[in-house]
């Protein structure tokens, strides 16, 4: 974990909304693991509004370089937006806990919805490349909003639901999930937290493990400001550093809101 | 040196918090974290030498652990953010066991923030981290609500105020700052009766308190409804509160608080009467502020030929 | 409208901010501006149909014409300003002379502000104001300070508050608002005081008082020292002022102000309990600021199924 | 006066710390004349730090377009040097009293302080259209800091003085006005107020007019906030509205400060 100023190689369009950023930054890129994130700055230096970084997963992790997909939500990511080939990028990461593939593991489901497939991308990465097996799920609004093809790498094996039907299964895409439960020796998520809920209900009961990276607000990001606390069987955790990755079974909440 | 630039190479940073005080509280410069923006001190050790700080400031303390407030728990503002964590911390066991040894290795002065619900609670725990090697100082967070008095925070009334701070200063060995509410009509008279009631130095300010309404739930944003306004924002209240305490009060030592993030914030700051300042919200945004906020001080000492950081105390006055 | 989207093709934007007055305060919707920040009405004429307005509300006026301050007025600070104009104005007679005649031709109610060192400052103008045909309104700025109290401004004190609300109260024809200070430990007291004593409204909040050093010169940057703190930065503050004058005097009409920039900084203020908001500072970054605000309240309401505004205003309560 | 958005034609740099822009704005550049400003805003649209717009001068209008001359002082400035073709400027203006060249000058004198010479250039242009004559006496702090010949138009005399007599005249501009004021017939100046005072006395006694264009700190540049005041024989005004072009005759003060 380290701050430092990212080279920007590119910054494209990469489907509704969305961009891929490619960024030099040689040891953060040697250190980062799938399921780790960075907390970038989204903010010329000299002014400050808005005045928090935003955290973004590390989508892919190569040679010298960390790539970032983003979804254009807000006026941090639309910073992100505004950056070209030659700016620099402020950086606090890679942060947090990464997914662990289970000693034993040789078939990896991976549960997508959005942008949220980001860093299951990362960890396709690192699992395609120890020899295992990969399905990853991944779920959409509407044909519009599916990531196009070469979001995954070419060799997991990608399935594809649209809310809308546009595209792949109709409907949502833990629908898909027990059918492929049986084959998976561990189970991968991260998306919206009402699809997380929907995979709780779909893994209920299953002595597999099931690791979900979740999102919160963050401050700090450096376990600090305890914005980012939910209640586990382990106490409260902070999604920051105890996180974002956390085994499902230990989440006594996705998120902690008033009753 | 007529007509050219002086540098001073070498300028004195040191500032002393604590002169009335036996052990004293000496920093080796006047830049220390804010209370809840640096945890233990221990988590920001690997991006931040914290021996190059004046002081660490840690997390309020309480007698036991607290879980705080559900979320959201913050929420970012322009150039700010609002905050309610509600007091989440490790309690006073876990804190003298788990943090107290590492601090007594340190070559920084850590400062526990405390918090409390009554009077007792803030004398059970000044009294017990006096005694705590590795504590060099207190400083109580007098904006937590008083059960005592229907909730209503310790720090908006100076009789509430003096009343904590003169309970505690009897339990405790340690230099003693207490910290101030903006959120009050005459910060001068709570300062005032706070000093009476034997605080070594203040530090001003804690958050303003504010409100975001979420438009599209049409509720208040926060777990908690309002929440704590620091950053950027608020520095130029902060400063103004601070110069009006150092007007009324000479020679009290004050540290300044309130969206500290870079050098010439915190100058303004001791040009307005602080010895020393915290840097707060500062650090989310980037880790190593602190420490760039106490070497742009050093520099500009330098660079404008003033021999001891002192001399500019309350230069704006 | 079940399970579907519900769209308000013509939503009702009108508010009335002095339901108890015979003549009323009805505004075509619920956004004017801040006084201060759009002179006479006339100066933005060019840019802003302002018609299109709910209000205007102009500079503050006193009995006789006013030089203000000297300089610098004005500096930025984060998402906010500082200024400290001194309450330079043209004076009640030039007010009456050159610009009622203009604000009784539009079609858009004309709120007069008043400034005043002493209860018979506000009363002089109040009484003459209020015989003025033009004039729709009155709004106290009781943050002047108060020669017969040592200065402290009335606002600050609800004592003071109420004695200068009732006073021109028995002498003003037309609605009275009050507009309160947020420099005080409990805005629910004065807002309390101040309806009691008469007003038909209250505005909140002016500025938070601030300074800024210029560690170049080592000297508080404006000529007067102090500041008012407007913009973005402070609209927490305000909204939280708002909210709980709101929960505490259910039903009293409350006039949201203090760093709207867009319309879902203004439904914030309505649903924390405000009737209308006023618009300041935004105006000097984009002239069209209110207009737009209020284009973007109407289309919120058309998409959110809103039939009137009304409707919102406290629901976040 | 309109308040509309620029296209950025071209940004770059020009002399030390220095940029030109052109920007293309039709409307307002037919409406501009010179010694007026545009205000505008430094930060993209959906930040609020730095808050305030920053006052401009015209440097030149030709055709559909508005060029800017500016030096980068702080955060704003920078930010509008941090623009590249194919942004948009956020503009209010053209804004303030223009120069008033007296019906029956012939003989020009301008006397422009480092930046200061932008809006000169404006009112060079102007003059040499109505075939009068123009010098302009060009005054900066060093040789590196002083403007590139290019930068009036060539039709104008151009005589430098700078501080460290690297280029022309070895000390302060004003040195040079002495000189001159036998043979204009009416004097034109901007720069820092310590020029402007030298002006001032340099000039006392004349009967000729004098021109100054004066800076103070803005709010709104319309008019309103009167941030912008200083003393005049006609009562306060504000260097936005009632300026920025003033008769050195008339002002009590060229900037209005506590004693
Ligand atoms: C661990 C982690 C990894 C993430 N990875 C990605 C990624 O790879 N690609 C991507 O597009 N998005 C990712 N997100 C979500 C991303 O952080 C938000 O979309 C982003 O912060 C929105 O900022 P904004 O200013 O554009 O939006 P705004 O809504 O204007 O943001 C306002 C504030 O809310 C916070 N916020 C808003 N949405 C979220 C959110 N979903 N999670 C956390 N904070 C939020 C912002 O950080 C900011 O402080 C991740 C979030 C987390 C917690
Ligand atoms: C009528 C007029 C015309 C101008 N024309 C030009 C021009 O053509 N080219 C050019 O380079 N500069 C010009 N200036 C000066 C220019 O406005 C400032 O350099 C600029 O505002 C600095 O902003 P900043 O954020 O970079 O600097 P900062 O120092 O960070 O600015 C902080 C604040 O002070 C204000 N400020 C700082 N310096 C000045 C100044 N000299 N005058 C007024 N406000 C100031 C800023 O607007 C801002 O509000 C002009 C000023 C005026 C009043
Ligand atoms: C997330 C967060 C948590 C805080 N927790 C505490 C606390 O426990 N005790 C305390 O006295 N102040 C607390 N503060 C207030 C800060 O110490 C500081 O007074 C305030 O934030 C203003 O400084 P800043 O603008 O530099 O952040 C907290 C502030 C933040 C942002
Ligand atoms: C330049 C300036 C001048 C102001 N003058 C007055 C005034 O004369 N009377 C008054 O009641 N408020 C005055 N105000 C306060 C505003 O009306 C408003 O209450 C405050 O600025 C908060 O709103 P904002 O953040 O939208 O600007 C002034 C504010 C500014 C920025
Ligand atoms: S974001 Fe600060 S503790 Fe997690
Ligand atoms: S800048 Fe507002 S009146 Fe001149």
């Amino acid at each position: 974990m380290r701050l430092f100023e990212g080279l920007v190689l590119a910054n494209e369009r990469a489907g509704e909304g969305l961009l891929m950023m490619r960024v030099r930054a040689p040891e953060a890129a040697r250190e980062a693991r799938a399921g780790q994130f960075l907390h970038v700055r989204c903010a010329r230096p000299d002014g400050y509004d808005p005045l928090l970084r935003r955290p973004i997963s590390i989508y892919r992790a190569a040679d010298d370089e960390l790539w970032l997909y983003f979804d254009v939500v807000g006026r941090g990511t639309a910073f992100l937006a505004s950056l070209r080939e030659g700016d620099r990028l402020d950086c606090l990461g890679p942060l947090g806990q990464p997914f662990r593939i289970p000693p034993n593991a040789r078939n990896l489901l991976m549960v997508g919805g959005g942008i949220g497939l980001a860093p299951l991308a990362a960890l396709a990465d690192e699992a395609l490349a120890r020899e295992l097996n990969v399905t990853i799920l991944a779920g959409f609004r509407s044909g519009a909003r599916a990531l196009p093809g070469g979001f995954v790498p070419p060799a997991a094996e990608y399935v594809v639901a649209t809310e809308d039907g546009a595209i792949g299964h109709a409907g949502y895409v833990t629908d898909l999930v027990p059918s492929y439960l049986g084959w998976a020796d561990a189970v991968f998520a991260c998306g919206p937290t009402r699809m997380l809920e929907s995979l709780r209900r779909a893994t209920a009961g299953t002595t597999k493990p099931v690791q979900v990276s979740l999102e919160e607000r963050m401050g700090c990001a450096m376990g600090v400001c305890l914005s980012c606390v939910l209640h586990t069987d382990r106490g409260l955790k902070r999604v920051c550093r105890d996180g974002p990755v956390f085994d499902l079974a230990e989440l006594q909440e996705l998120q902690w809101r008033a009753a | 040196m007529a007509g050219g630039v002086s540098l001073a190479t070498n300028p004195t940073t040191a500032v002393e918090l604590a002169p009335r005080h036996p052990s004293g509280l000496r920093l080796k410069n006047p830049v220390m974290t804010a209370s809840g923006t640096f945890g233990y001190g221990t988590e920001y050790a690997k991006l931040v030498d914290v021996e190059q700080l004046g002081a660490i400031v840690t997390k309020a303390i309480s007698p036991k652990p607290r879980e705080g407030n559900p979320g959201p728990r913050t929420v970012e503002t322009p150039s700010g953010m609002l905050n309610a964590i509600g007091w989440q911390n490790v309690g006073l066991e876990a804190c003298i066991r788990d943090y107290a040894p590492i601090w007594r290795r340190w070559r920084v002065p850590v400062v526990v923030n405390l918090a409390g619900f009554s009077v007792e609670d803030y004398r059970t725990v000044a009294e017990a981290l006096s005694a705590t090697p590795g504590v060099a100082a207190v400083e109580l967070n007098i904006s937590c609500p008083n059960v005592a008095s229907e909730g209503t925070p310790f720090a908006l009334r100076a009789d509430l105020a003096a009343e904590v701070t003169a309970a505690v200063r009897e339990v405790c060995e340690v230099p003693l700052i207490v910290k101030l509410s903006p959120n009050v009509t005459d910060v001068v008279e709570i300062a005032a009766a706070v000093h009476a009631a034997g605080a070594d130095a203040l530090s001003l300010i804690n958050t303003l308190v504010g409100l975001v309404i979420d438009t599209r739930s049409r509720r208040p944003f926060l777990g908690n409804v309002t929440g704590g306004l620091s950053g950027p924002a608020i520095r130029p209240v902060a400063v103004r509160m601070v110069y009006e305490v150092a007007k009324a009060l000479p020679g009290v030592p004050l540290i300044g608080a309130g969206g500290v993030m870079c050098a010439d914030d915190a100058l303004q700051f001791i040009m307005a009467g602080a010895r020393a300042v915290q840097v707060g919200t500062a650090s989310f945004v980037n880790p190593r502020a602190a420490i760039e906020v106490a070497e742009g001080i050093e520099a500009f000492l330098a660079r404008e030929g003033v021999a001891d950081v002192n001399e500019l105390v309350g230069v704006a006055l």
